[in-house]
Parts: C-alpha cells; structure tokens; sequence
C-alpha cells in the first residue's frame, strides 16, 4: 500500500466515521429550506440573517464552552453564572470610574481594562470550578450546579439584583457595530471564537490531551497526562468564553444584570448533545456545535414568524429532534457494530 | 464408552457471511475436566455461547445428556445445568456476598420476593461446598479478585450445575490463587462434575485437564488426551507456527548501571528496595499480587511519591515527581491493565500510539505536526507489525496482543532509555507473546533497559536477565535465571516450600 | 502602543458602520403608516407566555384584532429572560412588522434592540417599563411611585398606620417591582411614622413561585414575631402569604397586599385574610398599547387626555415633566365585594 | 466491631451530623428550629422534594439519571387539572392522582423505552423528553397558571393535626399529602429491599451485563423503573398542586438539579449501585432545612444564593472526599491482608 493510499482511506475513514455531521448538516439544509418555504418573504431574507447573526453568538460562545467540559467528560452548567458576573464586575469598574462626558479616545483605556478585568474574573471562575473538579474530586455536575448559584448569588449580592446600566456610549457603539451594516462584530467574535477553538480540539496538543482525558482519565494518567491541569485549563477556557458571551450579553443589553441569559444554560448542554458532544467524553467537534447552533436559531427564529404558534414549539421540536438523532445514531451503531464484529472475524 | 455430558457436531455459526465456527466436533464425558484451547479469535468464545444458549448456530448438533437439540436458549441452557463463568465473573460489586450467591437461585425460582433468611442458608451452604471461608455480609467489591471468582463457582454450583464451564478463568489470578482455583476444581471433578476449562495457556491445560479440544479459525485442529500432547505441538497447533526455544543472554559487556534505586520505601506498599539496572538488561521482578511489586515501579514512573529511600538515573539522584517528569527522563511504563490503565479504547490506533510524543510531534505554540505523527503511526505499525487496518480505527477493533503492542510502541515512540512492563503478555495470544518477547530482547539487544513485572513464571524465566523475588513488600533475593526453576521462583514467592 | 490602538479602532469605525442605538429623539408623527390598515402587522411582545396575567394580556390582543381587523398578535419568549424577549423583538424587526408593543422583562437590556426597532421605522409602545428610553411612549395604567404608594396606602390602612412591615418582591432583580417597593417604602417613611421597615430582611425575594411566597412567609412570621404586614409586588405574594398567615393563626394579626389577580385571591378576601389587592386589567393593558400603536400608525398626535378605548385607559395623562410616559388610572382595588365581577 | 466499621464508611452519619449542626446553628440564631410549628413546616416542604427524590434515587442506583421528572409532573398534574376543571369533576381527589399518574405512567414508559430498549444514554434521553414535555405544555396545551377542581382544593385542606408554638401561638398544619410521602417511602423500602426488582435495579447498577447474564430482565426492569419514576412524578404534582390550592405550570420546573444535588448528597453513588432511602431523605431534609431556613438563620436576601451554592459545593466536596478516603483505605487493608 502505498502511503498517499493510506492517507487518503484515513480520510475518507474519519468523515465515514462522523456520519453525525453530515445528518446535522442535512438536517440543518432541512429547516433552513423548510422555513424559507413556509415563509419566503421573511425568513431567509438580509435582515433576517442580519438578526440572527445578533442573536446566537452569546449563547453559541457559552455552548462551546460547554461542549469543551463535556469532551473532557465533564460538564460545566455556571457558564450563565460565569458571563454575567464578569459583565458586572465590568460594568461596575466602567460605571464607576469613567468620568462623565469624556470622550470617546479617552474611554478607551477604560474600556480596555474592563473587558480585561471581566476576561480574568471569567478566568477564575473557570479556574474555582476547575478546582473543585480536579483537585477535589466533586462530580461535575454537582460543583458547577454549586457554582452556578455562588456565581449568581455574588453578582446578586454585589448589584442587589439591579441591572447595571449607564454604560459609556462607546462600549455599546463598539458592541452593536456591524461590518457593512451586515455583519455584527458579536458575529465576528463568535466566528473567531469557534474557529479558534475548533483548530485548538483538532490541531493541537492540548485538543487532543483533552479528547484523551475525556474517554479515560486513568489511562491518560497513564501516559504522562496531567488530569489536574487538563482539568483546570478547560474550566478556564470555558469560563474565559463564558466572560466574552457576558461581554456580548452586556453590549447587547447595554447594561449587566445577574439573571440575564438563565434560561440559557440547559439550551447549550441540549445544544452540545445534539451537536454529536458525547456527554461521556471523549468525542465531538466544533463543526458538530456550529451547526446545532444554527439550527436552533433557524428553528427560532423561524417561529417566531408564526404569530399563532407558541415559542414553546421549539422546545418539543428540539427535544423531539434529539431523541429522533439518538434513535437514528443508534440504529446506525447497531450496524456499524455488526459489521465491526464481522470485520473482526476475518 | 461412557455417554457425553455435552456433544457438539458439526457446529457452524457465520456472522454476515464470516465463518466463526465451520464444523466444529467436540464432547465432554462426565467428571471429567477438559480444556477448549486456543488463540483469541479462534471461535472459542463464539462455541461457548452456543453452547450456552448465546447465539443459534446456522447447522449443526448439541447433545446434551442424551437430549438433541438444534439449538438452546440461554434459559434452557441454564435448566440443563450449563454454567458459565465468565471472565469478569459476572459478579455484583455493589451486593454482600450472601446476594451475590443467591440471586440466580430466587431468580431461577421465579421468586418475586427476596427473603435475607433464605438467602443466607442457600449462600452459606454455597460456601461450605468449597470450604470457602468468607464474610457472607461483605460487599464484593471489597474482596480480592480470587475470591470473586469463588464466589463466581458458588454460585455455578448452586444453579445444580450438569457442566461448568470456565472462560480464561486464570487471567487475572495470581499463581498462588491459580494453585487454590484448581484444587476446586478438583473436588468438583471428585463429585462427578464435569468442567470445561477454557484457556490457551498451556501450562494450564497441562496441569488440570485430561482431555483437550485445539480450535483455530473455527476448526478442530486437534483433539485428544492431554497425557499424549507435548509443549511444542501445542503450541504448533494453537498457532500454526513453530517457534524457537526462549531464552534471553544480555551481551557479557557489563555496562554503568543507568537506574539506582537505594533503601526507597512506600508506607503499606514495600520497603527498603535498593537494586541496579543496566542498559541491556531485562531485570525481572516477580512476586504475588500484594506484595508491593506493582506499587515499586508505579514509584519510578511518578504515580507515587516514596516515603523514604533515593533514585538515581546516570548516577544523578533524581526525584519522579509525576508521570510527565518520568517520561522526561526517559522512563516507560506499560501498565498491568491494558484496558483501563492502557489504552483509551474508542480512540484511532494513531492517538494511543501517539499520545505520549505529542510534545515531540507539535510545535512551540502547541499546534500538532500531522504528518510526522502520521509518519510516526506508519513506522511502528510497521516496525512492530501491528495487525490495523487503518490507523483511523478505533483501538478496540484491534485483537489482545496488538492492543499491548499499540501501547509498547507509545513508549518505544519516545526516547527512552528505560521501559517498565507490567504484566506485558498478561490475556495476549501466544503468537502475540511471542511476538513481544522477541521484541523485548531485541530492544535489551539495542541497549534499552528493561523491568518485567509479572507473576508469569516461565515468561520471567524465559526473558529476563536477572531476577528479583519480591515477598511483602521486600526482596527476598536475587537470582540468575539459567540456573532456577519455576518451583524455585514460586517457593521464594509464597514463602511456603 | 495606545496610539496604534486608537488608530485600529478608528479604523474599524470607519469601515463599520454602527447602528444607531441611543435615545435619538424621534417624532412620532414621521411614524405615520403609509400602508394600508389592512396591512398593518402589530406585535405585542410580553415578559413570558405562561403566566395567568400575560394569558389574560392576550385576551385583549385578539380582542383588538377581532374589532379593528388588524393583524395584531402576541408573541413571548419561552421564560422570563431579559435576553430571550430580545431575540423575539430581533425576530420580529427582521420579520417587518409596523410596531411593536413591549411590556419589558428589564428596560435597560432592551435599550439596543428597541432602537434598531426605531431607526427601522417600527413604532415601539412600552408598558411598566417607564424608564425606557427607545420607545416612542410608555403607556402606565398608573405611574410606578403611584402604584408603589397605593399599594402602601391599603397595607397601612390595614395595618393601622402603625406596626413592622417588610416588602416581597417576585425577584430581586425585578426591576418594576423594586421600583414599586421603593416608592412605598419612602411613602411610609414620608406619612406613617410609626410604621417600621424590618431592618434584617428589608426585601424578600420569592422566585416568582407561589410555594415559595408561602414558606417565606412563615419564615418571615416565625423569625420576627412583631412583624405585621407584608408589602407585596408579584401577583403571587398575596395568595401565598395570605395562606402563610391563615395557617399560622394570624388572621386578623398579619397582613398582606400586592397586585393580585381576582380568582387567585378569592377564596382569601372572601375568609377575611385579605383585605384588598390591586389590579389593573391586563386584558385592557393589552388593548390600549395597541391602540396606542394604532393611533400613531395613524399619524395621530397624541396630547393629554388622548383616549385609547380600554376602560381606565380612557383619558391618557403624560407624567409629570415626561413628554413620553403617558399614565391612566387604570388600577382597581379588588376587594371581597367586588371580586366576582371580573370572571378571570 | 464490625458494624461499627461499615457504619463510618457510609455517607449517612456525615449528613445526619450536619443536619444536627445546622439545626442547632438554626436554633441559636432563631430560637425557632427545634418548636413543633417549625418542625411541621419542614415536614410539609419536604413532602415534594422527597417524593421527586424516592424516584431520582432509583434511577441513580440502576446508573442512570434523570432530568425529566419535573417536567413529567408538571405535565401530568396539569393536564389532570384541566380535565378535571372541564368536565367539573366533584368526586374523591382518588381520581386525579389516578389520572396525573397514569399520564406519568406514559410519560415515563417512553424514558423507559428508548433508554431500557434502544439503551440510549439516560442524560441526554431526559433532557430531551424533559423539553418535550416542557414544550407539549406550553405549546400544545399552552399552559398557564389556574385554579385547581374543588376535589384537589378539598384533599388540600385535609390536615393531619395542628402544631402550635407554645411561645408564640403560631400554628401549622401538618397537610394530609405527609401520609403519601410514607406511603411511598414504604412501598420504596418494601420494593427495593424485599423483591427481586428491587434487587435487581442495584444489581443493574452494579454490573449491567452480570445481571443479564444472572438472569435479570435488564429491559423490564428500566423499563418498570422509569416508569415508576414517571408514576410517582404524576402523584408528586397533584400533591403539590392540591397544597396550594393552585396549579402553576412552572412551579416544579428546574426542581432536578437541587433534587439530584440532594440524593448525591444523601450518598448515593452516582455511578450508580449504591443508596439508600435513609440517606436520600437526609439529603432532602438537609436541603429542604438549609432553603427553609435562611431567614431564621438571617442570611440577607441578596446573598442566599452564595450560600447555597457554598453548600452544595462544601457538601457534595465532604462527600466526595470520604468516599476517596474510604477507598483508600480500603487498598490499605487489602494490602495489609494480602
């Protein structure tokens, strides 16, 4: 055999082997078409996308951050915790210091120090969770159940539950710009942010490490893998973009509040299960995200053109949906299997 | 001739158009212990679940005490007094011995409800049948592996088991407990029971059975009385190949030792271990399980941390703070449960073989180089002639002793300078240990230093240099294998002559 | 380093164009439809789909439909959420409609969305969200001190001007809710001397959950033994209250009040636990924001005393110093007298 | 000697003891923990989150786990009501909770199915049928708040007996629904103890290919299981409704994660194979007491949540770390003997 051949059936095994992208993307073209026909003059039109783009960064970025604790075999369910109270803390330092009427250029410093500042208070949220994961052995779910309140209750405690607004004009003029009047910087983020991390799970190390980790912690023990700091740097990741969704959120509604986006939790772990995440570790892709998350803005916003249906349609079609993916996956492992074993008596 | 127990004729069984089975014959008499041997693959395990009701063969007989069946559903096989014992035992950890033993009964009496009084008269008379002293009320999973699998026969027995049949119930046994396994076996076999002994390990099959059946690709090769088989054709027919006598001379040049380890203790685990290990050496450590030897070269590799005691490699003591600053010094470790301490079973071939390189195989930002990993794949699939088909495939897809090999080649990846094997050949096929034994002398040859950790007696006799007796967490003493035995190595180990 | 900075943002200004967001003064009148009537697409946009009072709220939306003909309709998001009403409105702009009403989860966090709604020429009528500055107006059936006040007013009655009190709000970071507790609370320290906010627990938080207004209430009574009244907000404080104080035997003792729906409470006014809750109907709410949207799409100029057909909603006042907030007198004090005459 | 031994491994002293310490703390701040008035209100808050936690402890002993609970009681008490209220049903409140139950019954049978037969994985399974559920509700039913049948508003004025605090005067009332908590906690004991279902759902947990190979009906037995989860789901919400006197939809929603947090708590083990009822009904009662009590304790509003997310995390780390230790000692005494 000679080596391009065996290149090529490698390739050509790894996307056989992710038949989950490719019902997404058939599934994905399916709604898209679906609703473009249903409604042709309003879905699928510029200022449709133009509001969609608005719409999924700040939850897309959080789903991803989930999706990363959950290729680690974890789960990260503060993430809404994590955005809002960096927002606050941000909000707070530019509410607080920056001078009235200043100018734009003189705003500047300020807001850079801000975003930085909600940037490390996202940081070590992240790394607290982290923590209590790896070096304190509490099943995921139940320390960032944990933190999810703490995260919360401290941007209540801190703001009394009042929203935080009064923002200087710049940071929201920045926040809510858009490229060619189309294109939304939250969008930009959002893209940079996906590919980031999409080339980080497949083209380095780390990605790897953690794709390891995540289908057996005792065996990357094993080969020289430091679980903890795995751990650790994946929480913190996910809290890092859990702060730049809060940034997002934070522009959007220029102001930060701590019950912002709660709703948004369980959607993004729906959003990564459905997105081929196993939520045992070990398996998923950015792509496999992305476009879970596109479906569910088509779907949403697709309904929310039917005045006459409720928005809670979405949530039985997206709960029938990932039940019929799994049934489907299923069935089609059941055969792969079948093969395997017949594969391996050869 | 005495009537079978059990009869198979002309079993076939195929798998989407794979032949597993293609005709297989075999019978087993009354009281009498015979051994199904082969590789793994062979169709050992597809004939056991026919004959346990597992699957419908496609032609072919079973008779059981006379009865013809075309085929058995895993509940008749059971009612006809067929037992499995699994290779995991099929135990509950969770549950006390006492419902661990008298489940199956309730549920075989299609009882409803569960009563702790009788539980515990079925369950200590299970016990008594062995002489099996345990604690009825403790929870299985706080017991040793030897006694789950004394439970796992009590169990059989009390199902008013006709045949008990037992897949590789030796692998995760230590030599002592092997010892205790057979001479249950034993009695059994004095009150009549008849036992199909399932392995392929020949000194196994040596020692306890009178007749046996070879299979390989799912046909006879050979079937006869055990007294009338020497090694050699065994071996010869398990495999199909014909292999050279083992034996391992490092060359006479005495080197610097490269590892020191001196007085180095780990509280309830071993104590005042010192010992020299030299490029080119296989340094074998045996022992019972308990007696501190796995423990020791988990230290090395930086799993844990001594309580005492200093290591030097080069001559520069050293501290193994984790597994990281092993690797960096050149330590591997291939460890004694492949499954899950070795291999991360649902991932490609290439990334178990590549996990512990990456530092190596990525550049300063951390990105991977995909085509020197890919180069890397290539090589030691090659190198160590690793049956995949594609390194895209999962590991789980790969047999026993190339799923050992994926993980040899992970360390042999890296530049090592000394590799750790524990249990190296541990569940592998003999073509497969063969394969690893020949590899391991060759990289001594080329000046690696090596440490077999296993309670495989010939194995350590076969491959190592030297070896070191452990006993409760202590040397007991060194020894030159050319000039010991195995009930040498074996009466240093017990303690007991 | 900051110049270069400096130079990419610029930069990037340039190239990007933002969308106009801030509180621009619009004129109403340039709002005026060029579209036939029967086109019109008007969206009434409430906190969330499930509660008792935005389901009434919807009564009056196809209650306006079905009497003027115009293609108005409710659309909420799943779950109170400041950023999930957003989304709707996104969708709603991107859809074209012609206005858009809003009764806001947090006016603040509504700001942007709400002035892209503007700058796209969709008429925006707010309710209970008289902060808000991107809407053209904000239509109260009551300003929020005035409720606050009210609200106020019934408690001390019952509490006889004098006593502990402390107030309970659906969550602390309800932001009309704390508006109104507010404004009652400095009512009491203006005009009931003797009447005392409980100094350990000033604001209680009920999570919008009837249950939980009830276990916080026997808290409440069981800690602070002086404690007399409860001044709420959520429409499920009284009913969860009042059952606190019926089964701790402190009827007559205790005290209750907030914005209440009539069935909710009945049983309770009618045993004498409670005394009165306040209401404003939100089926006419409902109607009146789209009259409202009505009346600009019409070009209307919209002045004191303007009336949008809803009982109290009848002669619209603008609030004092605002030329936004309009206020009706809209709330009713339902009493055991009078709650059987409202059917919901 | 030996029991001793076994008792220190479990989980439920730890709870117990902690229970203890936060009523005292409770009793020194508030003068209140220990009055039977007090007593009684705990007893009622607990009713719901211990009949949702009997099902949830169940289903993490057979190593699974489930998130749709709440939504199938919300769903299945909801329905009831609306049925009741339509054709104005005025009989025995049997009904409704023979009603909500046998809905559950549905809702769990296809839980059940597709994670017994087409063995999906439990999580993402519940998550999905939780927002379908949710979705039918609000959506196809579009559910909102409302009165509840006058049988279901009658059930929920029957009380047991009235507690009174001497010092005070205050009286609670002990409601009648305490009596189908004992009810089921019995028949939960009497099943997981004394029948072979029960046996077999820790036998599930603890190796599921064993108890197939044992002879369990793996398939059935989920299949039981979450339907009886569903069962009791459908009962949990008529009880919670007829307490109040009110059905609120979203009342019960997001109950699965404080409830799941609870039987963790309680010492079950969340890979499933071990629990015990006692120690879920400490861990409800320690988390029922801890959200009942931060008034009497006199945490200010705006900081109930910090201290409730410290304690799930103090909690569940205790928790966590024992049974490491346990393990650890346990590899000790293994080597000790061997």
């Amino acid at each position: 055999m000679t080596t391009t051949k065996t290149a090529d059936s490698v390739r050509r095994g790894r996307s056989a082997r992710d038949p989950n992208l490719l019902r997404l993307l058939v599934m994905l073209v399916f709604v898209f078409v679906l609703m473009t026909v249903l409604r042709p003059n309003q879905f699928a039109t510029m200022a449709d996308f133009n509001s969609m783009m608005r719409q999924f960064p700040e939850y897309g970025i959080m789903a991803i951050g989930i999706s990363l604790t959950m290729i680690t075999g974890g789960i990260d369910l503060g993430v809404v915790g994590t955005a809002n109270l960096s927002a606050i803390v941000a909000a707070k330092f530019l509410i607080g210091t920056v001078p009235r009427g200043a100018a734009p250029a003189q705003v500047v410093p300020y807001l850079i120090i801000a975003v930085l500042l909600s940037l490390s208070v996202g940081l070590v949220c992240g790394a607290f969770a982290g923590m209590l994961i790896s070096r304190f052995n509490i099943p995921a779910i139940l320390a960032t159940l944990g933190t999810q309140q703490l995260f919360t209750g401290i941007a209540i405690g801190i703001t009394s539950g009042r929203p935080q607004s009064g923002l200087p004009l710049l940071y929201s003029r920045i926040g809510n710009m858009e490229f060619f009047r189309f294109v939304p910087i939250s969008f930009v983020i959002f893209f940079v942010v996906a590919v980031g991390v999409g080339i980080m799970l497949s083209r380095t190390r780390f990605g790897t490490y953690m794709y390891m980790m995540g289908t057996n912690p005792r065996a990357s023990r094993y080969a020289g893998l430091n679980n903890t700091s795995i751990t650790l740097r994946t929480y913190m990741i996910s809290g890092l973009l859990s702060s730049v969704a809060g940034l997002i959120m934070m522009a959007r509604a220029n102001s930060a509040k701590a019950d912002y986006g709660a709703p948004y939790t369980l959607q993004c772990v729906l959003i990564a299960v459905l997105g081929g995440i196993n939520p045992n570790g070990g398996f998923g892709t950015i792509g496999g995200v992305t476009m879970a998350i596109l479906i569910l803005q088509f779907l949403s916003s697709g309904l929310n053109m039917f005045n006459n249906i409720s928005n809670f349609y979405r949530d039985v079609i997206w709960g029938g949906v990932l039940i019929l993916v799994l049934v489907f996956n299923k069935l089609l492992s059941w055969r792969e299997e079948r093969r395997a074993v017949r594969k391996s008596m050869n | 001739m005495a009537a079978s127990v059990l009869r198979v004729e002309g079993i076939t069984k195929s798998f989407g158009g794979v032949q597993a089975l293609k005709g297989v014959n075999f019978d087993i008499a009354p009281g009498e212990i015979h051994c199904l041997a082969g590789e793994n693959g062979s169709g050992k395990s597809t004939l056991i679940k026919v004959v346990s009701g597992v699957y419908e063969p496609d032609a072919g007989k079973i008779e059981i005490n006379g009865q013809q069946f075309s085929h058995l559903t895993p509940k008749e096989a059971i009612g006809l007094g067929i037992q499995v014992i699994y290779q995991d035992f099929s135990v509950f950890p969770n549950l006390t011995v006492m419902e661990n033993l008298a489940l199956n009964n309730e549920l075989m009496d299609k009882r409803k409800l569960m009563s702790y009084k009788r539980a515990r008269a079925i369950a200590g008379n299970a016990v008594s049948q062995i002489e099996f002293d345990v604690d009825l009320d403790e929870r299985v999973e706080n017991l040793s592996v030897a006694d789950r699998q004394l439970i796992a026969i009590c169990r059989a027995l009390l199902q008013e088991a006709k045949l008990i049949i037992m897949d590789e119930p030796t692998s995760a046994l230590t030599k002592k407990e092997v010892k205790a396994l057979f001479a249950v076996i034993k009695r059994l076999q004095a009150r009549g029971l008849p036992i199909l002994f399932v392995s392929h390990k020949l000194d196994e099959v040596f020692e306890i059975s009178e007749r046996y059946t070879i299979l390989r690709s799912g046909e006879n090769v050979a079937r006869g009385n055990t007294k009338e088989l020497d090694r050699k054709t065994f071996v010869f027919h398990m495999t199909g190949r014909q292999f050279e006598d083992e034996f391992y001379r490092p060359s006479a040049a005495k080197r610097e030792p490269i590892l020191s380890v001196r007085e180095l203790s780990l509280q309830g685990a071993y104590s005042d271990i010192s010992f020299d290990l030299s490029p080119g050496e296989i340094l074998g450590v045996t022992g019972l399980l308990g007696s501190g030897r796995t423990e020791l070269v988990e230290t090395l590799f930086g799993i844990s941390q001594p309580d005492a005691g200093k290591i030097f490699i080069r001559g520069k003591e050293v501290r193994i703070k984790s597994v990281k600053s092993a690797i960096r010094k050149g330590i591997g470790y291939v460890p004694s449960d492949r499954l899950t301490e070795g291999l991360f079973l649902p991932q490609s071939v290439e990334r178990n073989l590549a996990i512990t390189a990456l530092d190596r195989l990525s550049d300063h930002f951390g990105f991977l180089r995909r085509s020197a990993i890919a180069d890397m794949t290539r090589k030691w699939i090659g190198e160590l002639s690793i049956a995949a088909k594609s390194p895209a495939l999962p590991v789980w897809a790969l047999s026993g002793g190339n799923q050992q090999k994926v993980v040899l080649a992970r360390w042999l990846a890296n530049d090592l300078s000394i590799l750790m094997l524990n249990g190296p050949t541990m569940g592998v096929d003999i073509g497969s240990k063969y394969d690893i034994h020949v590899l391991m002398r060759e990289l001594a040859a080329r000046g690696l230093a090596i440490i077999i950790v296993s309670d495989d007696l010939p194995e350590v006799l076969a491959c190592a240099s030297r070896i070191l007796v452990m006993r409760d967490g202590a040397f007991v003493q060194e020894l030159d294998p050319s000039a010991t035995t195995e009930s040498k190595l074996s009466e240093l180990s017990t303690g007991i002559a | 380093m900051k110049r270069r900075f400096l130079l990419v943002v610029s930069l990037v200004m340039v190239f990007a164009l933002a969308v106009p967001l801030f509180a621009q003064s619009y004129d109403p009148m340039s709002f005026k439809s060029k579209k036939p009537m029967s086109q019109w697409k008007i969206a009434l946009v409430p906190k969330d789909a499930t509660n008792a009072w935005f389901v009434r709220m919807e009564v009056g939306v196809k209650q306006f439909a079905k009497d003027t003909g115009i293609n108005a309709f409710q659309k909420g998001p799943a779950k109170t959420d400041a950023a999930m009403q957003a989304q709707v409105i996104e969708d709603l702009i991107a859809q074209g409609v012609d206005a858009i009403c809003v009764v806001p989860v947090d006016p603040a966090a509504l700001e942007p969305v709400l002035g892209l709604a503007l700058s796209r020429g969709i008429v925006v009528i707010d309710h209970e969200g008289a902060s808000q500055q991107n809407c053209l107006y904000d239509i109260e059936a009551f300003s929020n001190q005035g409720l606050g006040q009210t609200i106020m007013v019934e408690l001390a009655k019952m509490m006889g001007e004098k006593g502990v009190y402390t107030t309970m709000v659906g969550n602390v970071t309800n932001a009309s809710h704390n508006e109104w507790a507010d404004a009652g609370v400095a009512y009491a320290k203006a005009h009931y001397p003797n009447m005392t906010l409980l100094a350990a627990e000033p604001r209680v938080e009920i999570m919008d959950n009837l249950d939980t207004a009830y276990e916080r209430a026997k808290e409440l009574f069981k800690k602070y033994p002086n404690l007399k009244g409860i001044f709420g907000t959520s429409s499920l404080s009284s009913p969860g209250v009042a059952r606190a104080i019926e089964e701790l035997g402190l009827k007559g003792k205790a005290f209750v009040t907030s914005v209440g729906l009539p069935n909710e409470n009945k049983v309770y006014l009618k045993d004498g636990t409670l005394q009165s809750v306040l209401l404003w109907d939100p089926r006419d709410a409902g109607y009146a924001q789209l009259a409202m949207a009505v009346k600009i799409l019409k070009g209307e100029k919209i002045e004191n005393g303007c009336n949008l057909t809803a009982p109290g909603w009848t002669s619209m006042q603008f609030a004092p110093g605002s030329t936004k907030v309009l206020q009706g007198k809209g709330w009713i004090t339902i009493t055991k007298d009078n709650v059987d005459s409202f059917g919901f | 000697m030996i029991s001793l031994r076994r008792i220190t491994k479990r989980s439920e002293p730890y709870v117990l003891a902690a229970i203890i310490l936060l009523s005292l703390l409770i009793q020194v701040r508030s003068g209140q923990f220990f009055s039977g008035n007090n007593l009684v209100d705990l007893a009622r808050s607990l009713i719901v989150p211990a009949l949702f936690s009997v099902g949830c402890m169940m289903v993490i002993v057979s190593g699974g786990i489930d998130v749709s609970f709440p939504a199938i009681a919300s769903l299945a008490m909801y329905v009831t009501d609306k049925l009741l209220l339509a054709s104005n049903y005025s009989g025995n409140v049997i009904l409704a909770y023979a009603i909500s139950a046998g809905l559950g019954l549905l809702m769990g049978a296809l839980n059940g199915f597709l994670i017994g037969f087409l063995r999906l994985p439990t999580l993402v399974v519940t998550l999905g049928t939780s927002s379908l559920y949710t979705g039918l509700m609000f959506g196809a039913f579009s559910a909102s708040a409302s009165d509840v049948p006058p049988s279901i508003a009658k059930h929920g004025k029957e009380i047991l007996f009235t507690a009174t605090n001497p010092t005070m005067g205050l009286t609670s009332n002990m409601p009648s629904q305490i009596l189908i908590l004992i009810a089921v906690l019995i028949l939960a004991f009497f099943l997981l103890r004394y029948t072979m279902l029960g046996r077999g759902i820790y036998a599930i947990g603890g190796d599921e290919t064993a108890a197939e190979r044992a002879g369990f009906n793996v398939r059935g037995i989920k299949m039981f299981l979450y339907c009886f989860v569903g069962v009791l789901a459908g009962i949990t919400g008529i009880a919670r409704i007829s307490m109040m006197s009110y059905a609120d939809p979203s009342t019960m929603l997001g109950m699965e994660m404080t409830v799941i947090a609870a039987v963790v708590l309680g010492g079950t083990r969340v890979t499933g194979g071990m629990g015990t009822l006692t120690g879920t009904i400490l861990g409800v009662a320690l988390m029922t007491i801890l959200s009942n009590s931060l008034i009497l304790i006199g945490i200010p509003t705006y900081w109930t949540r910090v201290f409730t997310g410290a304690v799930i995390i103090i909690g569940t780390g205790v928790t966590a770390h024992q049974t490491i230790s346990t393990r650890r000692r346990r590899a000790q005494s293994q080597k000790a003997a061997a």
